[in-house]
């Protein structure tokens, strides 16, 4: 399945991150987390990330980001984005005395840029995420929602080349997420923004990603393959050629639990 | 204001009433001599001494606030630098830690003479013996602060690649506040022994006063002397209240005290 | 300008033990001898000889066994100029009604006996009358609890603890310890053997100011008493007044031609003594210990 | 455990380092007469003492040890107690912890006689100092630490309606456990200071070798005291360390110090 | 369109919860958060709850709970459900100290229930949510839908009659996310269990609410109905009835957003 997927990037321009033989094992731990997973993206390709939970998305993301030392094998990230590399967290995380604001701002004065224009941009993306209610508030104020969008702010103010998302949509009504998805596709387009997207929605998945990574609860990559869309709006999603590749998502997932119940190998049993 | 100071007086009842309970069995129990008055004088007594003596216990009261605030205020400043230090070079603090405890127990009295030869005879001695003594809860506790950050929120920050300035007053001070806090509560009362035994040793305040008095069996006297030192050390504690309070307003978040 | 004014360390607060010191001010004798002297007191702990040794003051009042001890730690030369108690005015404090004749019984009768353990008649009493049937324990000033129980004796200066004692009515018997043979000077001037050598008319003129001033105290101390009230309001204006009276025949025994005079045979006494309890360990030379002006 | 102290000893190797700079220093200030002996014996010289008293001061020391132990011991366990009780009922807190605020800055010289006839001449004075000297760190930090427990946790917790005990013993004493170490620490070498100055009211220990060694200007016997001490400090402060690493193996969330 | 709701729970049996006129506004907040909102949950049935980002949902459950106050208006349970509600927060809130297995024995210990019974049924539940081979990390060993799975563990084991459920299943998978629907379906015709559910999906919303409430961004209830499915199960959601009711409510949605943009009234302007 791996060298399906391959195929279809293997002619791609520059890449802009690739993993190769990655293993992440936690001290401690019996099985390696993350086992011999290699893929890559290339230059304005997006990728999404799907997998059951607990199969090791975020660590994958923490791997990339660099929170995380991998146990063997290479991930090189091109040094011109490497530098400008953002994460949202699963969790929000926000800086509890900070306000909603401030915490916006909070990447901008770490890097000292928080100069006017950046400080337009930032209540500028909090409008679009509409928080432009919330400025003054603490998280301890926000509903979870509200504190995901604050962060995904946060992610953003800084016009990174790559950002890393762990499910940001999450706690989003479908209408707020909908608007997110198509504030993500515009400032890929509009600032070249790469984005590799952790999600357990996999019409989100299919929507937002250049290529799809599937992973299995073994840690292995289960299936790597491109999809690619001439336009990405929501109308998309009633399309039937975007409902095939969701369906056969879908089916590869319902294969993947039925191995795992099947060897007894998998981290559940129903 | 007067309605803040009003609305103050109410929350502190419990205090007062404990306070007025306190006095009056303190003064039943020396008026029926279940304590001998020229060991412990009652609160009258203590009362009616403070006031004959009042124009020399205020002088003395004032110096002896004057080196408290002196030694608390750079031992606030020291402590946390120092704290500070030792938790961006680890090193140093491996280093040095085990020293700062070593050098925290040595009695003032016993280095006396070292004290009074390098700062000075009289208020110098004073000052130095109030910090000595009153530093090292601060640098404690902040250091336990400064190492107990939400390791979440340091990798957050870590994103950034901040510079370690950034990290220590954006990240790491905000939240080892209420360690620092308490830390400068604790050495708030140490300053002030620290102060009165550095008064016996160099002369001058209320420990010179409490000294001499002690000596002539003047237990009114030195119970004045306490109680003035006491008083300072509460009215310490307030303004280290009303201050972090005010700094901390509209921050609520700083998680409170 | 005027030259820094001379530090004249005191190793207590203001009391009678150094009225003279005090009445060379108030009469105004240090100026009449051409000194401006600023007299510092001092406290619990605090280190005078030390000071003086480390030049922080120019002069200080301190007993004679530490300057002998000072001597024999080989801290730099320091010389005694003026010795005002002739007779030792420590003493043992104990109650009358214990009816002790001396201190033979004190230290060989039940009881507690509170004193400060390092001071070296302390030594002394243990080297000539152990062992002890009385119990030793630490003295911090005060007589609270020598006040509290009868068992209880403790050290004093007969100049001062006895008459606190009197004023709070107890009956109370007092033993010299110079009466046991140990009987250094108490409350000597001493400085440095430099500022001797370097500026001997400073130095005489301090200590003529001083004789006058001490002069003036066991003449009349009244006046010299209120301006030492005024700095030590722990002590009652009665127990200036009785101790000053009281010292009085401590500083001018019937054999004083001159207060504050000293005797080589006396320092080698002490000299002698200190090191027969091993307070010192080598013999000090008192040859050059004092100048008697 | 050989493997562990080798392991120890090359972790703490900086303080050794510094150690020997230290000394090696201080011996060098000495010998040049910076500072004159009779103020700041050498470290030759504190040791040549030490060896040659050493019966009198490994006796004192022993003894010093037991009153500490004693003083620091229950000082922890009634810190604890007093501020889960002041945590518990808040009117007791607002009541007294003013007082207790207040008592801690009497100079225990100064209510000396009251010590000893409460307690006697020797070792009961002398751990009650020690007790009364350490307690408040404790106090407070413990009574912050409570304070400061997670409020989404607390929430949690109160879906179970729980007993208060299981509140505490269950939330908030393990949230607290920061805290409690540091003020612990603190208070260890605050329980030194009380205890030789407890010797110095009572007798015995340390105190008075350090007293009496004063009175005689044995500089270098004083300092061999004050080291003692000061090593009794440090080997209490490991001691914490070890207990609490060993209490709290297996629980790595229970925030680390 | 609320009273059309009411009409089918009407001649409900007993009310398990009754809300009425119910106000919450936060010190120094402009506007109220919920507004006169009124419903009722009858015995035997449980409750969808549904509406936009910040809406005012997990307010509205922490006032069920009893964890906020009211501003005004009722709030009534039914005593002898009262007694045993429990609650899956939004976060997972576990106590970092404690193991999963620890964490999900808490409950059990304050209530002193914890005895060799219940310890089964908690590692039964555990199993069941697929995290028999976690007992003995710490939450911060957990991936972050594991760690919502322990919380979910935790409410479920003290076998309450009533659990309010704020976005339980938000941080899970599809599949993992299908089982844990048909757990809780279990609970409720085994155990009695009636649940409050939050959610975002209308899909799972629908699937698991006999009645469903929409919240609106002002606080008020913009739609209150019973649905009412003679069996469910997986299979359900690919009926046509089921599907159109998800339209519906998609389009009430669509409807509320535009709305809200009209009348700038919203709390988000796209
Ligand atoms: N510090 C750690 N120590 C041990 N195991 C860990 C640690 N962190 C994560 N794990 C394990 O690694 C596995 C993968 O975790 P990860 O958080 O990457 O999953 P995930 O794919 O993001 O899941 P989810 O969708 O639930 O968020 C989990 O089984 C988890 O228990
Ligand atoms: N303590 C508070 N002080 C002030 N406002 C608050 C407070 N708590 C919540 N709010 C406000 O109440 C509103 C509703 O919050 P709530 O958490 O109930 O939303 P929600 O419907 O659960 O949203 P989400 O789906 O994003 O979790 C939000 O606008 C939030 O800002
Ligand atoms: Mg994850
Ligand atoms: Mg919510």
């Amino acid at each position: 399945m791996e060298s399906s997927g391959q195929t279809n990037t293997q002619s791609a321009p520059a890449r802009v991150i690739e993993v190769q033989h990655l293993v992440k094992r936690f001290a401690g731990a019996e099985h390696a987390i993350i086992d011999d997973l290699s893929f890559a993206v290339p230059a304005d390709s997006c990728l999404s990330l799907l997998g059951p939970s607990g199969c090791g998305k975020t660590t994958l993301l923490r791997l990339l980001m660099g929170l995380e030392e991998p146990s063997s094998g290479v991930i090189h990230v091109a040094p011109a984005q490497a530098k400008h590399m953002s994460y949202v967290f699963q969790e929000p995380r926000l800086v509890p005395w900070r306000t909603c604001l401030e915490n916006v701002l909070l990447p901008l004065e770490l890097i000292h840029q928080n100069n006017q224009a950046s400080q337009a941009y930032a209540l500028d993306l909090l409008q679009q995420l509409g928080l432009d209610e919330r400025l003054q508030h603490f998280p301890g104020e926000l509903s979870g929602g509200m504190q995901m969008r604050v962060a995904l702010a946060r992610a953003l103010v800084t016009e990174p080349k790559i950002v890393l998302l762990d499910e940001p949509f999450a706690a989003l009504d479908e209408r707020t997420r909908f608007r997110m998805q198509d504030l993500l596709l515009e400032l890929k387009s509009r600032l070249q923004l790469q984005y590799v997207f952790v999600t357990h929605s996999i019409a989100e998945a299919v929507y937002l990603g250049d290529q799809i990574l599937l992973m299995d609860s073994t840690g292995r990559a289960r299936d790597w393959r491109g999809v690619d869309f001439s336009e990405r709006n929501q109308a998309l999603k009633l399309a039937p050629a975007f409902n095939s590749i969701v369906q056969t998502y879908s089916q590869l997932f319902s294969e993947m639990e039925r191995n795992s119940t099947a060897s007894g190998s998998g981290e559940s049993r129903p | 204001m007067t309605k803040r100071i009003k609305a103050w007086l109410v929350e502190k009842y419990p205090a007062w009433i404990f306070l007025a309970v306190l006095l009056l069995g303190w003064e039943y129990v020396v008026a029926q001599e279940w304590v001998a008055s020229y060991l412990l004088p009652s609160p009258t007594q203590i009362f009616q001494t403070t006031v004959e003596l009042w124009p020399e216990i205020y002088a003395a009261t004032l110096s002896t606030a004057n080196s408290i605030a002196w030694g608390l205020g750079w031992s606030a400043v020291s402590g946390v630098t120092l704290a500070l230090l030792f938790f961006a070079i680890p090193i140093v603090r491996r280093a040095v830690l085990p020293f700062c405890i070593f050098f925290q127990t040595v009695p003032i009295i016993s280095i006396a003479p070292l004290l009074v030869i390098w700062f000075g005879f009289g208020q110098p001695t004073v000052r130095a013996s109030a910090f000595i003594v009153s530093i090292f809860p601060i640098l404690a506790n902040t250091l336990t602060g400064l190492q107990e950050t939400d390791p979440h929120l340091k990798e957050l920050f870590r994103l950034y690649r901040p510079s370690p300035w950034q990290l220590i007053f954006k990240l790491q001070i905000p939240s080892a506040i209420p360690y620092i806090l308490t830390g400068i509560k604790i050495s708030a009362g140490l300053a002030v022994i620290g102060a009165i035994v550095g008064e016996f040793i160099a002369g001058g305040g209320l420990g010179s006063l409490i000294d001499a008095a002690r000596t002539q069996q003047r237990v009114d006297l030195v119970f004045s002397g306490v109680v003035m030192s006491s008083v300072l050390a509460l009215l310490l504690v307030f303004i280290i209240e009303v201050v972090s309070r005010v700094l901390l307003r509209g921050r609520p978040y700083l998680r409170k005290l | 300008a005027s030259p820094a004014p001379l530090v004249l360390a005191l190793n207590w607060k203001p009391e009678p033990q150094f009225g003279g010191f005090y009445a060379a001010q108030v009469q105004g004798y240090y100026n009449d001898n051409g000194l401006d002297v600023d007299i510092i007191e001092g406290g619990s702990g605090t280190p005078t000889i030390q000071m003086l040794l480390a030049g922080r003051v120019d002069y200080a009042i301190v007993s004679a066994d530490e300057v002998i001890i000072a001597l024999a730690r080989g801290g730099s030369d320091i010389v005694a100029l003026f010795a005002t108690y002739q007779t030792n005015p420590q003493g043992i404090m104990t109650h009358a009604e214990r009816g002790f004749e001396s201190i033979d019984d004190v230290l060989h009768s039940e009881g507690v006996l509170l004193w400060q353990s390092g001071l070296p008649y302390a030594q002394f009493f243990k080297k000539q009358y152990s062992p002890f049937k009385v119990v030793t324990a630490p003295y911090l000033g005060g007589i609270g609890n020598f006040q509290n129980d009868v068992k209880v004796s403790q050290q004093c200066f007969v100049t001062s603890e006895p008459l606190t004692a009197a004023a709070a009515g107890l009956k109370v018997k007092t033993f010299l310890v110079a009466d046991s043979g140990y009987n250094p000077y108490t409350a000597v001037l001493v400085t440095q053997r430099q500022r001797w050598e370097k500026s001997p008319a400073e130095v005489k003129a301090m200590v003529a100011a001083v004789r006058s001033g001490w002069n003036n105290y066991l003449q009349d101390p009244a006046e010299t008493n209120k301006a030492m009230l005024a700095l030590n309001r722990a002590m009652s204006r009665e127990t200036f007044t009785q101790s000053a009276q009281a010292q009085r025949e401590l500083i001018k025994t019937p054999t004083t031609e001159r207060v504050g005079e000293m005797t080589q045979a006396r320092w080698q006494t002490l000299a002698d003594q200190l090191l027969d309890i091993k307070v010192v360990r080598q013999p000090v030379s008192v040859d050059k210990v004092f100048v008697d002006l």
